[in-house]
């Protein structure tokens, strides 16, 4: 199998990726980690209005060290500040925002994405302690719901694939995928294939996907910023 | 009327064994500490505990669990940056876990608070959190039914209180607090700073007395963040 | 038939009983027009709190003619004001505190109240216009529910029945009746009388009752002052 | 970003014949007058209207009921100090009624923003309003099922109003304000102030801005309390 160790997309690439299709005026929420990256690149004038469960809309970016308010933090528990537009609310508010359909899009991150748009993020399944947060919620109402990820696990094996074999957290939810090698969209209950780097051939892609790649619609070349590493 | 009392002590003492007590907070942020520190001196057992998280360090939450109060957890996620205590007693089997996803839990806190015994929602469909829930479709989508959230105790932080109990709060520290308040059979609430009946705008009143049950000023609350950073241990 | 028409209470000495049972610092929604009345008779050193529908508690009596603003106003469309305490909500808060049992006394008028506590109270049931408002919310939820009324219809017909006839606001919710003639509760599906005037003997207040009333647990002279008119 | 409009008329515009609409406001208190005189002036026919009364007088509701742009009103309480228009056109068979208990309605808007196409109630068990709606137990007490409400409109009227949105309200005008809000695919707010972000405090927000498509701000607000002591007559 092909190592793509040194051509795949960085995590910064993926979300800059990620970030150029969210539009001006959006109300987005990023899940913990990885995908907070995606608010570290959105096209210059645009205006993002950023949603955390924990009760806050519209914050602005992570403080200095040293100039934490620990009230004021996001779903993450890492302190973020208030900038003009901010708004306060409680967590039934909050969730009546998610599941009321009332964000425009929720980027997550994966464990298995299946061509059904069924996504595992959760919970390994193998023991361990189970932490749901508010990822199924998220899943099942924002307007739209994207994916970053690797293209493949640690170990190799496809994270796009027929069905997931983790728990899921929620059914036919996703419809695009942003990975270190592709874009990729679900519809019609398959993977289409709408953007690759050019370094991956089409079939050493199809290979380390767990399911058809459907590229009759054609496929561009997935091209980031270099320095984004 | 005025339901202020001068030491969380007095009122903490009331909770018996074997009580269910919500406890506010995301995290740190919103975190009644002194509260739940005042019911680890109080020492009630065999707690049934509804807490967005399960505890970080060894102050509040943690400790409460550390301490071997708490029989059962209900969270949405029990992870934090040191889990340790919460991870400790659910491997050794002393602490029973109910994972709620955030939103069903807190729209099932709200619904004990509200009087509706039951609702539907899109979230978990079709998981493992689902199993055994009722199913049924509205308008050609599937939804499951959950169950309020009611508690016998609810802890909670706000920022100013008046004396009949209205309150604020302080940014993203609102989160569970004011659902909690309205779902409890009492409430009781530490707030920085006690005013008197009118020191609220009636604008900006968060959660209505009628909500709170108790109140009492801890003028300069510790925040479990900064407790956690240096290594704090209750008791 | 007796008349009463020179021996029963006014509304305001109606009213001015069932503001006596009102404990300090209660939580306390008084229905439109003449509940309304009972909280100008509220004992000296007693706090009470009142709750509007529209989203105002700890509202103060209604303003002087001219200061009027018309912003803020209670279920029956009546200015009211500001005191110290006050707080403002919208709707689904208001009946949350409604619908979750926090409100402590609901006090509402009659058009029936059957022996097993069911009240009538919303519509002739005759054509007309039904105007239900949030008394179906109040009688259901409150902790405690009593009713104001005249103990007989103006054709005099009486108000406490067996059964009701009328469209139901609500079942089995009422458990104190103040009326005009005596305080009745309600208990296991019956009418236990608590208090009488004392111009009225037993048999006749029985004969204005549509339903048996219960004396076996002693019955009070039910005494008021006399200005109230 | 900048969701405000000059005038109410460029964005009321686009509500077509056939649309359900919820008008803000308990009576008058916090009806938007200037956007209903708007939807007059516009013309739209065939709507649903959702509100608590029925109007009042000859202005606002009322008057777009006397114009014949309404077939059918959700409402909890029709009655009013002068419901003659909504009272004829009833009678006349004009217009259909849907009568929903008042903590029901708000409920049922409120779940319709929230996503929660169904909840239990206890309110108006064993009522005629409950006939035909599912009832189950729930710890022994009988409750009736209820459905989301949503609209194609909300109209809402509130204070002051920022460019993103956010809002506040006015005392008791807030009411159906800030949940109709939610409800809507789209909601036109007209508020007697616009600020830039920023100028309403964080705490302060009753209606964050992801609620509200369109703001325009009507400076002095016409009162139907007082339009009506003055008898006035729309258009």
């Amino acid at each position: 199998m092909i190592d793509i160790s040194d051509i795949k997309l960085s995590n910064a690439q993926i979300a800059w990726r990620a970030a150029q299709d969210i539009q001006d005026g959006a109300y987005v929420n990023l899940g913990i980690g990885f995908p907070e990256m995606v608010a570290s690149y959105q096209p210059e004038g645009r205006e993002v209005i950023f949603h955390t469960e924990n009760g806050v809309l519209g914050f602005g970016a992570a403080p200095a060290p040293g100039e934490e308010d620990w009230d004021l933090i996001n779903a993450g528990k890492k302190a973020i500040t208030q900038k003009p537009g901010t708004s306060f609310f409680h967590h039934a508010d909050s969730f009546a925002m998610v599941r009321g359909g009332h964000l425009d899009v929720a980027i997550l991150g994966a464990y298995q994405i299946a061509q059904n748009g069924d996504l595992a993020n959760w919970s390994t399944g193998k023991g361990g302690i189970p932490a749901v947060g508010g990822a199924m919620d998220l899943v099942q109402s924002a307007k739209r719901v994207a994916v970053v990820t690797d293209h493949i696990t640690k170990k190799g094996d496809p994270k796009l694939v027929e069905s997931c074999t983790m728990p899921l957290t929620g059914v036919g939810c996703v419809t695009r995928i942003y990975s270190s090698l592709a874009v990729v969209d679900i519809a019609n209950n398959r993977f289409v294939l709408r953007e690759k780097i050019p370094a991956i051939s089409l079939d050493d892609l199809q290979a380390l996907t767990g399911a058809e790649l459907y590229t009759n619609e054609g496929v561009d070349d997935l091209i980031c910023p270099e320095d984004l590493l | 009327m005025d339901i202020t009392v001068a030491t969380p002590r007095e009122v903490i003492q009331q909770i018996p064994d074997g009580a269910t007590v919500m406890i506010g907070g995301f995290g740190g942020s919103g975190a009644p500490i002194e509260l739940v520190h005042a019911l680890i001196d109080h020492g009630a057992k065999h707690l049934t505990v509804v807490n967005n998280n399960a505890g970080n360090g060894h102050v509040g939450l943690a400790a409460l669990i550390e301490q071997g109060q708490v029989d059962k957890l209900i969270c949405s996620f029990p992870r934090s940056a040191d889990p340790t205590v919460f991870v400790e007693a659910y491997k050794a089997n002393k602490i029973a876990l109910e994972i709620v996803p955030q939103g069903t839990l807190a729209e099932r806190i709200r619904c004990g608070g509200a009087g509706i015994p039951a609702f539907y929602t899109p979230t978990a469909y079709g998981t493992e959190v689902a199993e055994g829930k009722p199913v049924e479709e509205f308008e050609g989508r599937p939804y499951i039914r959950e169950r309020w959230l009611k508690a016998d105790y609810a802890l909670i932080k706000g920022d100013v209180g008046d004396r009949h109990g209205n309150m604020t709060y302080r940014m993203a520290a609102r989160n569970f607090n004011p659902i909690m308040a309205t779902a409890a059979k009492v409430t009781i609430a530490q707030v920085s700073r006690v005013v008197d009946a009118g020191g609220i705008d009636p604008e900006h009143v968060v959660t209505p007395g009628i909500f709170v049950n108790h109140l009492v000023e801890i003028a300069n609350p510790a925040q479990e963040e900064e407790l956690n950073r240096a290594e704090a241990v209750y008791p």
